[in-house]
């Protein structure tokens, strides 16, 4: 089998070759360039060498206008990625983002759609504190028109991002800084994996687990301890948050009868609390435990390591969740 | 105040038409409205602004993109969006330019360059930067205008936006309407600044305030800034001064003036006052202009009647244009 | 019984009753003095002739600075009132309110905090589109350290204002346009209400309706519809959606056995949601149906009669709901 | 260029002992986390930048309000932050200014008017308006200041913040340290005017462009600027020419210099040319300034002794100061 990358690899590749394929894809934001270093943490770099300083422009700090600055192009061809550095910062642009490229299509009868992908890092654990790793995804779930996509593997982070490019609608691409270095797998096929299908990971019979992003790798482990414990989990990647596929977790958690929903962000009004109420609302009678969810606790994340451990969901907290729903 | 050429008689006349057109249009809204019939829901007045997109769109053709607000109907009509599918949203027909499903604060019309409407203070100018930038990476000699309101300046979108076009040098024109006053705050308490033009030296841009209720001055400031922005010249602020005669929407009482103030605006109500100027200058004939004000008329009635005998959009159309697929 | 007073009235009394017994309380907002009219449909109309422009500030269309205004005051003592027109401009304001104001108390170890008060309107049934009527109030419950407040009457509205104004955490305070003018009794004492306490605005046994805001509005017909029908609803008015009233919510729900969940904002990621999932984790075996979940249908709000209309829960859809989940 | 009277000799004195404290306090910090003892996780070099501050304070008392970003270790010093609790927070122990649960960029200390740092490009200014509202309706002179870097001068929340300022005659500062980069991004590059002071005309504010890195041209430009706030006169923009000497945050190779421009800079180096200054002038003798220097290095060495040997908070921590009343 070919050489691991990881994310940073992976998503620079992803831009790479769908701005190679398509002439209209364009790339907006902070530090971008090569001039400005590629990226703060390099992930855009390469990318205006290789395609100059027109079509990747690094931008003034200026979030609202990078965003309509993309939202303007994609209305009449291009197909722009715009970097917002990280997902806090989404704040600032939320007018532009949420009353406008949701709601264009919508509003224009379909006479407009918006074909942009919105880049943007975030993620706990590297001692970052209460402004810069928040897990916003509920937020733009929770808004029409939008499409959320959390890749959980670099593999995954290549395809789902060729594919959130390629889609016709503005998709939000949620990339994990505090694991960009992981390595994986290289791709089975440098093209777009489909949006809206979650991946069944680890089929098993007893328990299914359901996350995306970051949190499958804690649920990775989780799976390994329980199967040592002889428990045979299913373990599903969402991949697409929004609109997030709902017939392959209904499909799994029919079959397991238990279902343990972990994410980053907090768990209080987070995406496990849809997914609870739409397994339950389809599978009532045919659930042995409550759906269960594992989420961040709800606060600010904290800067203090001990804090921020204890903040995030652990190995132990998803372990413990799923012994708790089996027995 | 400035070298662009002024316009000739039948120019005039057109900026006429367009201004006329909305000044009716207008009329006819209030009109309906009041009737109930058609159901309109909400509208914007910009009465009395009608002469600065009359004039601007001189220099446009539908290939040129322009962002206005909700305060826009104006810049849609000079801009030459139909009237039937214009009325037809506005009542919210499934015959409407967004199938009924906009409305007035959302009228959409690509095939006019009419790209986006947006109820949202300083909305329209970012997104004004991503076409003109577009225009920019295919090449083209498109320019992009967003207009918006005094009070729009004192918003960030409206820095974040200016400094951008300016680094970038975009072709973009960036057209405040300065009615001098913001929903029901007096220009002079919501912005810092004696004129919004002087804002422009903060991004090294040009920046000219004209009056805007001048069609001839509005015509050779607009025509200055799409010559700058078609040649590569990069983005104009342009403050054009005007009156706003109506309420900020319909049904404000519009208790805002000093005494006097609005009397003496709408006494200079500069669509007549153009009509007039076109006959004495001996640029057209009553009979002219009394034919051109009948064709408005006849489009108007036509306008109001397709409207009226449209349908409603279908339940379905909840589910349809949310994604680019249908969601059931 | 003393005369019916309104929503405009309701809240207009209880700005006018907080600024009179404390003098920190002070409102900033676009139009709010009486020069620019007392708010674009006088809500504020009369503070500023009774407690002067220095504490009743009509400011420029700017929410970032109004609401980085009002958080700076509220650390030195001051109670600010920041008016944010409508909630769909709260997406101006998200980087100061999400960022600072719900985190500077947990950022700062406890040493600052933010008695601020949002006041924001908004609501379908008007004919405004897209952008000028979505319920947003799930994104503020996602967020820790904010507390979101929406009544349902012009009694509670001037209670539940109170309870904001005097609160020592940031508040959303969400009232609802379309429905402004509609009368109801006046408070019992022009007091606070206390924040986090559900209301049981009817009780029953067979089935538990839980709802908020306007939606409380379609929710008494259908209570109406069903009673006539024989069937024995339970009401409750969650009042505070963020933190909110398990308690009370509990005990209803192991009481009937079932519950419907009813709000205005779109039903995916929505409060709904939390409210479901929340019930089902506790009250498992207890439930008799699935709980259901009534709310807009997922689209930006159209503009057209016969979409709104359609879009919005209606007392039709709040009545199946609640047949479907007895049968 | 400004008429605010020169520092004193004892001024200048207590401008190098504050941008000293800053300058060691930065060098430990390295040596610390190259250590990697007291596993302090993040930050932002001020280095070179001290000057700023240190002159500004002359002129606020703790009494004054300062909001700072994640790049602000300098200011919070110069403003009296106590050096014990601030290594604690960024070694993230319970002992810290904020507990451990601020860290770096959320540096918080109240009685020293250390009110709000934050990590958002622009966060500072909306906020610092708002204490500079409290301070106007209480009837006091407190001043507040907000400073931020070049870069966010591009950013929504200045353009806001000023014109309401302005308009508002608020008693606050407006410090811009332009650094000339943000993060990677050339000042020019992001910034459509060549002196961010410059845009202060378009909020009719006082705007002036000062040697940061002159302890005696900053003094004066600050002075002026607190005696107008205080006096009632209003707000004031001041961009305060400096050079970041490190990376955007450590661990950045920090590449984005023309040859030789950071060397150069690096070879002013403002505050060991303020020490060469004092001496020359006869204003202190090398013995004087040799004992401030190890009373700061006691200091410092007092605090990183404090930070390690106290202790991480307790998880109960995460429940607590979320809302006024614990939530469980
Ligand atoms: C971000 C935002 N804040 C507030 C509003 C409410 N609002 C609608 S129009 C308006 C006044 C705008 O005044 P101006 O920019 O001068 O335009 P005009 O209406 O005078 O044409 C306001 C405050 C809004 N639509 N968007
Ligand atoms: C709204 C926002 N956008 C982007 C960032 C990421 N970021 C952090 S510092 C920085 C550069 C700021 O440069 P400048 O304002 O000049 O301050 P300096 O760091 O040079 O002191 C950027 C882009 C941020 N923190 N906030
Ligand atoms: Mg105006
Ligand atoms: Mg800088």
């Amino acid at each position: 089998m070919s050489d691991k990358i990881n994310f940073v690899q992976a998503i620079n590749r992803a831009m790479f070759d769908a701005m190679e394929v398509d002439a209209d894809v364009i790339l907006l934001g902070e530090d971008v360039a090569d001039e400005e270093g590629g990226g703060v943490v390099k992930v855009t770099h390469g990318l205006s060498a290789a395609y100059g300083c027109d079509r990747v422009r690094s931008t003034p700090i200026a979030e609202e206008a990078i965003m309509g600055a993309a939202i303007g192009a994609s209305l009449v061809g291009k197909r722009p990625i715009a970097e917002i550095m990280l997902m806090n910062f989404m704040t600032v642009a939320m007018d532009q983002f949420v009353n406008h490229a949701a709601k264009l299509r919508f509003m224009s009868g379909g006479q407009t759609n918006v074909p942009l992908t919105v880049r943007t890092m975030t993620g706990a654990g590297g001692g970052a504190g209460g402004q810069h790793t928040d897990m916003l995804e509920a937020w733009f779930a929770h808004v029409a028109g939008i499409k959320v996509v959390v890749p959980s593997t670099p593999a995954d982070a290549y395809g789902l991002l060729r594919g959130c490019i390629e889609d016709d609608d503005p998709c939000l691409f949620v990339e994990n800084l505090p694991t960009y270095w992981t390595m994986g797998a290289p791709p089975e096929a440098y093209e777009a994996l489909p949006l809206g299908k979650a991946f069944v990971e680890v089929e098993g019979t007893d328990l299914t687990i359901i996350s995306y992003g970051r949190s499958m790798m804690e649920c990775r482990e989780a799976v390994t301890e329980l199967s040592a414990e002889g428990v045979s989990v299913e373990l599903i990647d969402l991949r697409t948050i929004a609109p997030f596929d709902l017939d392959t977790v209904l499909a799994s958690v029919a079959k397991t009868g238990r279902a343990v929903i972990v994410h980053e962000a907090v768990t209080p009004f987070g995406v496990g609390a849809e997914l609870s109420a739409r397994i339950t609302e389809e599978l009532f009678s045919g659930l042995r435990a409550p759906v269960a969810r594992v989420g961040s606790s709800f606060n600010a994340v904290p800067y203090a390591v001990v804090l921020e451990t204890q903040h995030l969901p652990t190995t132990q907290r998803i372990v413990a969740a799923s012994q708790n729903t089996l027995h | 105040m400035t070298s662009y050429s002024e316009p000739s008689g039948t120019e005039l006349i057109e900026i006429y038409r367009r201004a006329e057109c909305a000044r009716r249009n207008d009329e006819r809204f209030h009109s309906v409205m009041q009737s109930g019939k058609l159901g309109v829901r909400i509208y914007y007045s910009p009465r009395g602004q009608e002469i600065i997109p009359a004039a601007l769109c001189s220099h446009l053709s539908a290939e040129d993109y322009l962002v206005t607000i909700y305060r826009g109907v104006h810049d849609q009509i000079c801009k030459g969006i139909p009237l039937r599918e214009l009325w037809a949203e506005y009542a919210g027909k499934v015959t409407g330019t967004c199938k009924g499903k906009g409305g007035p604060m959302h009228v959409t019309h690509p095939d006019t360059g009419n790209m986006v409407t947006t109820g949202i203070v300083g909305g329209s100018l970012p997104i004004a930067n991503g076409l003109a930038l577009a225009s920019q990476l295919d090449g083209n000699t498109r320019v992009s205008v967003a207009t918006f309101g005094d009070g729009a300046s004192n918003i960030g979108a409206f820095h974040e936006s200016l400094n951008m076009a300016s680094l970038w040098r975009l072709p973009v024109i960036f057209l405040c309407q300065n009615n001098l006053i913001a929903e029901h705050t007096r220009f002079e308490k919501g912005t810092a600044v004696e004129r919004v033009a002087d804002r422009a030296a903060a991004y090294s841009m040009p920046g000219v305030r004209v009056d805007g209720n001048d069609p001839i001055a509005m015509y050779q400031a607009a025509g200055e800034a799409v010559q700058r922005a078609r040649s590569g010249g990069g983005p104009t602020l342009i403050e054009a001064m005007t009156f706003r005669f109506n309420g900020h929407l319909i049904g404000d009482p519009d208790e805002h003036w000093r005494e006097g103030e609005k009397e003496a605006a709408i006494a200079r109500d500069p669509v007549p006052a153009l009509r007039a100027y076109l006959i004495d200058q001996g640029h057209a004939t009553n009979e002219q202009l009394e034919l051109i004000e009948r064709e408005i008329d006849a489009q108007i009635d036509d306008a109001v009647e397709f409207a009226q005998a449209s349908t409603e959009p279908a339940v379905e159309e909840l589910t349809r244009d949310v994604l680019a697929k249908e969601v059931a």
